[in-house]
C-alpha cells in the first residue's frame, strides 16, 4: 500500500533515500569529506552518522584518489558504498580510479567481480565558485563505457534515481546541482526507483524539441513560457539518465518538432549534447531536422558576476536560441525585460 | 629607527591582513564580494613572519586561504579588493575572485581552490629556478589538509631528488574545513614523516611570530645556499569559520577554550606590545589608510566589459 | 634555403622535432618515466639525455600527477617543457592538473600567467595491451577549453605538430599511437610547423566524405582502396589537430558528398566522432546529409587477440559501414577476403 | 613427513612459479601469448613466503608481475595459462591476459596495469572485512615504484587511522623498469617513512624466503588479533628483463655482477638444499606435471566467441 506522498526539498528527498537504502541494506554505507559535519553536504547526510554510526557514515582525510580506490574495493568485496565530493571538479583527482579501474573491472576480470558503488558529485554554480568549482563534468563518464551517470533534476528524480542507483550493480556517477537542492517536489514516502535510460517528457509541445540536463530542466521550463508569449511550443526533455541515454524518447519528439536544442549544464564540445545531436541525426537520418546546442560558453568560468552572467545559458539565451533556429526568416527578437524578469522567478515544483 | 624594526616590519604586515579581513567580514553582508572568502584572521603569523624572510624577487605560493600571503609579500592591496569585488581592475582581471588571487610581478603566484593543486605547481617554479641557475627562493604555503593529499609526498620527494630551491610552509590549524587532524592523521608525526624524505625541518608550535621569522630566515638561507629544501610547520589558529566572514563557535566542531587561549596569544599583541604606542599608531594610521584607499579603488573600478567573458581562454 | 627532404619514420621525426626545438630554445627540457633510458620512448627520446644534459632530460619517479604540476609550474616560470607519457591510460592520474590548473591557469589569473607545456601520449593497440593500456582519450581533453589538442598522423605531421606546440603558448595535449612510430614519410630537414586548426584533405572523392583521426587515417585510406573497387569515391580528411578542429573543410567536403563517415581511434560516445557529426549537422541545417560514426566498440578494450580484433575500427568495417551508408538500399555487402587481406598490407606513405 | 615440512610447501610453492614462468618464456617465441608478460623469476620468495603465511581465505592483491602472488595463494594454474592465450578458460575470460590475473575464490583480487591502483582497492576489501566483521587478513603486494605513487601514502594514513586488516608487502627489486630507486627515491629512508604513518614494519633485506614467511607470518597474526596494519619489505632481484621473457644485461641499466650475487642466493635452491633429493624430485616431478596439464589446458581451451567482445561492460 504506497504511502502517502509530501513535498520535499531535492536535499531532504536525497537525505530519506539515503535513510532508506541503509535501513534496508546493511552493505551500504557512507562517506566522504564533510559528511559527517553539521552542514552535512546540503543537507544531504545531515543526521546520518547518528543514526547509522561511524562505522557507515564517516568523513575522510583529503585523498580523493585513495578513498575513491577504497570504496571500489569495497564494492567489490561486496559492499556497497556512497562516496559524496562537495564538488565535482574534485573528481579529476580520481579519475584514474574512476576510469581505469571501477569502469573497467567487471570487464577485464571476465565477469568475477562487480563493482556497485555510488559517486555522488555536485555541480557549482553561482556566487563567484569560479574555474574549479563549478564544472558539469558528466560527459567525460559518459563517454567511457563500463560507467552509468544520473542527473536528477527534481526531488522526486532525486530520491527514485539514488535508490535506484544504490541498487545497481555498476560504478554510478550521480550528478547533482547546488541550485536545485532547494527545489521541491511530490515525493512519495515509500522506496521506489527511477529507472537508468528512461527519459521524462517533462512538457509536451509540437514545434521544437529541447533537451534539458540537470537543472538547465528548470530554466527550459522557463524559456518555455517565454516561448509561449511568441507562440512557439516547446517539448522539454529531461533525459535524467544520461548514460544510457534513452534517446528514442528524443528521436520521436524531434521526428514530431523537426527541431532539437540540446541545453547542457555543461561545455558542449565533446559533450552530452554534441552526444545527444550526433545520435538524433544518425538515427532520423532521412529527415531533415535542424539541431542545435547550447551549455557553457567555450570558455573557463569567470568569477565576476559580469561574466559569469554570460557564462551560463539562462531562459532568455535559450529563448533565444530556440527563437532564431524555429523562426530562421524573421527578425532578431528579444524577450522584453519584464518577461525575462518574470521568467526567472518562476518556479517549478517537480516532479517533471 | 623602530618603524623599520622588525617587529614594525611584522606588526604592519600582520595588522595589514587583519585590518584587511576585517573589512572583508565587515563588507560581505552588502553582497557587493559574490566570492567566498577564506579568511586568515588569527593565522597572520605563518604569512607575515615567513615573507618577512623573503627578498622582493623571491616567490610565494598561496592557497585560496591565500590574502594573507599576497599582501604580506606586498602585492597590491588595491588589485586585491578590486578581484573581490569582481572588477576589471581586480588583480585576477575579475576572473579569478578571492581564491584565485595571484601577482607575478610580486613574486605571488596564483592560488587554487582544490587543494594541494599548488605544491607541485610551486615545486614546479623551483626547476625552473634551479634550471636556469637563478637565486630565487620558492615558498610554498599549505593547509594541514593538504599534506593529506597524495601529490604532497610525490612532491616533497621529487624536490629533494633535484635539491629545488623551495620551502614548504604548512600553516598548521589543525582542522580541514570542520574536521580536526585526529579525524584525518594516522599519527601527529608530520615532520617526521618529511624528515625521512630528506628535508630539513622546522617547527613553530606556538605559532609566535618572531620565531617563525627566525625559522623561515634560517630555512631560506640554507636554501640559498644549495641546502636541502626546507618545511616549516607553523602552528596557527584560525579564529573565523572555513570560509564566510562569521564565527562559528556555536556549531560544535571546536572548543571554544581553546579559541580564547589563541586569542590571548595573538601574533598581532604579541609583536605590539615589543612597540611603542606611537609607532603603533603611526603604523595603524597608515594601514587604515591603505584599506580605505583600496576599498574606495574598487569600488569605482569599473565592471568588466562582457566580451571579457571570451579573452583569455588561449595565450 | 629549405633543405631536402628524406625519409623518416616517426619516431625519428619526433626525435628531431626535439633535437631542433631544444637547439633553439634553452627553456625547453623533456622528462617524464623512461625517457632517458635505451628504449628512449619507442626511440622517439633515444639519444636526448646525452645530448642535453640530465638537467634538460630526465626520467621522473612514478609519481604523474606532481609531474605534471611540475611541468605547469616551470612553464608559468618561462620554461617549455615536454612531458612525456608512454600510454595516454596514465593521463588519467594526472586530470587534475590538466583540467582543474592548466586549463584554467591562463584565464583564471586574468591573462596574468601562462602555461606553455606539451604533454606527449602514446595510445597502445594490440598484441593484449587490455584495458588499460589502450585508450585513446583524447575526446575528454577536446571537452575542456584551454587545452589544445593533436593528433598528427604521419611522420611528417609529427615533426611540424611538436614544434608546433611547443613554441605554442598553451598546454597541448600531444596524442601518439603505438603503431605509427614505424611508418614513414618525407620530412624536411629544417624546422617547420603544421598549424593548429588545419584539417588535410588526404585524398579527394565525391560519394562520402570519411575523417579519420589518429592512425585511423591510414585504416580509412585502406578502406578507400576497398570502396574503390565498388564503385565507391571516399574523400579522406585527417583533421590533425583536434582542438582547435577545422570544421570549415570537413564541412565543405560532406556539402559536396552529402554523407559523413567519422572513424576514431576512441569511443564514440562524447566522443570527437560526437563533436564533429553534430558540429556538421548544424554547420550543415539546410541540407538533408547522412551522418555516421565509427570507433571502439562501446566496451572495455579486451586482451584475447579474437576479442581485441572485434574491438578496433579496420578497413573492412569502415568499407562496409560507408557501404550501407552510400548505397542503403543494396543488399549487405562483404569484401572478399583477398581484398580485405590486401588492404591490410598496404602501406601508405606520408606526409598525407 | 618432510614433503609437508615448511620448507617442502615453499620449495614447491617457488618451484612451480619459476618453473610456469620458464615455460612462459620459453612458449612465448611462438606468439601463443598475445600479451605483455612480467616474469617474477627470481623474486618467488617474496609470493611464496608470504601466501605461506596466509589462510585460503585471506585475500591478496596483485600486481601486472603477478603470476607468483596468483599461484602462490593456490589459484588454477590452468586458468592461467589460458588466460595468457586469450582462451575462453582463462581466469578473466580472455579478457584480462598476464596484466589482469584474477581468482576471487581464491582469495586473488584482479591485478591492475596502472601502477599503484591497486593498493587503495586491496584497502578497501579489508574495510568491507572489517565492516562486516570478519577475521580474514589482505595482502596487498606492490613494487617500490609503486609506493612513488601519492595513492600509497594516502592509502597508508587511511589504513591506520581505520585500523584496516592489511598488510602490505613491498616487492623491493630496486627497479621500475629500467630506473634505480637513486633516481626516484630522495632517500632510501622508506620504512622509516612508513612507521611515521603507525604501521608496524618489517624487513626481509636479503629476501630470504623463511624470514619472508616469518616475517609475515607475525605481522598477519597480529593484524588478525587486531593490531596496526602491517608493512613488509621484501629485497628481491628481478633476473628477467622488466616486460618479456629475456634477459636484459647487455643493455646496461644494471650490473650484471650483482645479479650473479643474486644467482648465488636462488631463494629456490636456499630452500631446496634443506630437502632431501627425494623430497625435491617428487616436488619436482608434481610441479611438472601440473605445468604440462596447464599448458595442455591451454592449448585445447576454446577461444572465447567474438559476442563476448560486448558482454560484460555493465553488470
Ligand atoms: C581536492 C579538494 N578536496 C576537497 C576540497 C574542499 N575543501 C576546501 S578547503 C578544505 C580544507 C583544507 O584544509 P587545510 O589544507 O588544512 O586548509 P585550511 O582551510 O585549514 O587553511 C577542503 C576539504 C577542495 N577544495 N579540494
Ligand atoms: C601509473 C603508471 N605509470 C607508469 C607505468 C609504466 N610502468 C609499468 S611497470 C613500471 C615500473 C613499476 O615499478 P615497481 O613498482 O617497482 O614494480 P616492478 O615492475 O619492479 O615489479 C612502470 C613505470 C604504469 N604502468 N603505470
Ligand atoms: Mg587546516
Ligand atoms: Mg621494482
Amino acid at each position: 500500500m504506497p504511502k502517502a506522498s509530501r513535498i520535499l526539498s531535492y536535499f531532504e528527498a536525497l537525505n530519506e533515500a539515503t535513510v532508506q537504502v541503509m535501513e534496508n541494506d546493511p552493505s551500504v554505507f557512507l562517506f566522504g569529506l564533510d559528511v559527517d559535519d553539521h552542514l552535512g553536504i546540503n543537507g544531504t547526510t545531515l543526521g546520518l552518522s547518528q543514526r547509522f554510526g561511524e562505522g557507515r557514515v564517516f568523513g575522510t582525510p583529503l585523498s580523493e584518489d585513495a578513498m575513491t580506490g577504497i570504496a571500489i574495493g569495497s564494492a567489490m568485496a561486496g559492499q556497497r558504498p556512497i562516496h559524496v565530493h562537495i564538488r565535482m571538479d574534485f573528481l579529476m583527482l580520481c579519475m584514474n580510479q574512476l576510469i581505469n579501474v571501477a569502469a573497467k573491472a567487471h570487464y577485464m576480470y571476465g565477469g568475477t567481480v562487480k563493482v556497485p558503488m555510488v559517486v555522488r558529485s555536485i555541480i557549482g554554480k553561482s556566487w563567484g565558485q569560479g574555474a574549479q568549482h563549478s564544472q558539469g563534468l558528466h560527459s567525460l563518464f559518459m563517454h567511457v563505457p563500463g560507467l552509468k551517470v544520473l542527473a536528477p533534476s527534481n526531488a522526486y528524480d532525486a530520491k527514485g534515481c539514488l535508490i535506484e542507483a544504490v541498487e545497481d550493480d555498476n560504478p554510478v556517477i550521480f550528478v547533482e546541482h547546488r541550485l536545485l537542492y532547494g527545489t521541491k517536489a511530490e515525493v512519495p514516502e515509500e522506496v521506489y526507483r527511477v529507472p537508468f535510460g528512461k527519459a521524462k517528457v517533462v512538457c509536451e509541445g509540437n514545434d521544437v524539441t529541447i533537451v534539458g540536463i540537470s537543472n538547465m530542466v528548470v530554466e527550459c521550463l522557463r524559456a518555455n513560457k517565454i516561448l509561449e508569449g511568441v507562440g512557439i511550443s516547446s517539448e522539454i526533455i529531461d533525459p535524467v539518465s544520461l548514460m544510457p541515454l534513452d534517446l528514442k524518447t528524443i528521436a520521436a519528439s524531434v521526428k514530431k518538432t523537426g527541431h532539437l536544442i540540446v541545453v547542457d549544464n555543461g561545455w558542449t564540445a565533446c559533450g552530452a549534447s554534441a552526444e545527444i545531436v550526433a545520435s538524433v541525426s544518425e538515427l532520423l537520418g532521412d529527415r531533415l531536422i535542424k539541431t542545435t546546442r547550447l551549455g557553457y560558453q567555450p570558455t573557463t568560468c569567470p568569477t565576476s558576476p559580469v561574466l559569469e552572467k554570460v557564462f551560463y545559458p539562462n531562459p532568455v539565451t535559450i529563448a533565444e536560441k530556440t527563437f532564431s533556429m524555429v523562426k530562421p526568416g524573421s527578425p532578431e527578437w528579444h524577450p522584453s525585460p519584464e518577461l525575462a524578469e518574470l521568467a526567472y522567478q518562476t518556479e517549478f515544483k517537480g516532479p517533471f | 629607527m623602530e618603524e623599520t624594526s622588525l617587529a614594525a616590519r611584522l606588526y604592519r604586515s600582520q595588522k595589514l591582513i587583519r585590518r584587511a579581513e576585517e573589512e572583508i567580514a565587515r563588507i560581505y553582508p552588502t553582497d557587493k564580494i559574490k566570492s567566498p572568502v577564506h579568511l586568515s584572521i588569527g593565522q597572520e603569523a605563518a604569512a607575515a613572519g615567513v615573507c618577512e624572510a623573503l627578498q622582493p624577487e623571491d616567490i610565494v605560493s598561496i592557497t585560496y586561504r591565500g590574502h594573507a600571503g599576497y599582501i604580506a609579500k606586498g602585492a597590491p592591496l588595491k588589485k586585491m579588493f578590486a578581484e573581490l569585488f569582481g572588477k576589471s581592475l581586480g588583480c585576477a582581471a575579475g576572473k579569478g575572485g578571492s581564491m584565485h588571487l595571484v601577482s607575478m610581478q610580486d613574486g605571488v603566484l596564483g592560488a587554487s581552490a582544490v587543494v594541494g593543486t599548488t605544491i607541485p605547481v610551486a615545486a614546479g617554479v623551483a626547476l625552473a629556478l634551479k634550471q636556469r641557475q637563478e637565486k630565487r627562493v620558492v615558498v610554498c604555503f599549505l593547509g594541514d589538509g593538504a599534506t593529506e593529499e597524495g601529490v604532497f609526498c610525490e612532491t616533497i620527494n621529487f624536490a629533494v631528488l633535484k635539491r629545488l630551491p623551495i620551502l614548504f610552509v604548512c600553516e598548521n590549524n589543525g582542522f580541514a574545513i570542520h574536521s580536526p587532524l585526529s579525524k584525518r592523521w594516522s599519527t601527529l608525526d608530520l615532520l617526521s614523516r618529511v624528515k625521512t624524505f630528506g628535508l630539513s625541518c622546522h617547527d613553530v608550535p606556538d605559532g609566535n611570530p618572531f620565531v617563525v621569522y627566525q625559522e623561515a630566515a634560517k630555512a631560506v638561507m640554507d636554501i640559498r645556499r644549495g641546502g636541502v629544501p626546507g618545511f616549516l610547520n607553523v602552528a596557527v589558529y584560525r579564529w573565523k569559520q572555513h570560509v564566510g566572514p562569521g564565527e562559528d563557535f556555536h556549531v560544535g566542531y571546536r572548543d571554544q577554550a581553546e579559541y580564547k587561549r589563541w586569542v590571548k596569544r595573538d601574533p598581532i599583541e604579541l609583536v605590539g606590545k615589543t612597540l611603542s604606542e606611537k609607532t603603533r599608531n603611526v603604523i595603524d594610521n597608515e594601514v587604515e589608510e591603505k584599506i580605505a584607499a583600496a576599498i574606495k579603488f574598487a569600488e569605482d573600478a569599473p565592471w568588466p566589459n562582457q566580451l571579457e567573458t571570451f579573452s583569455q581562454v588561449y595565450a
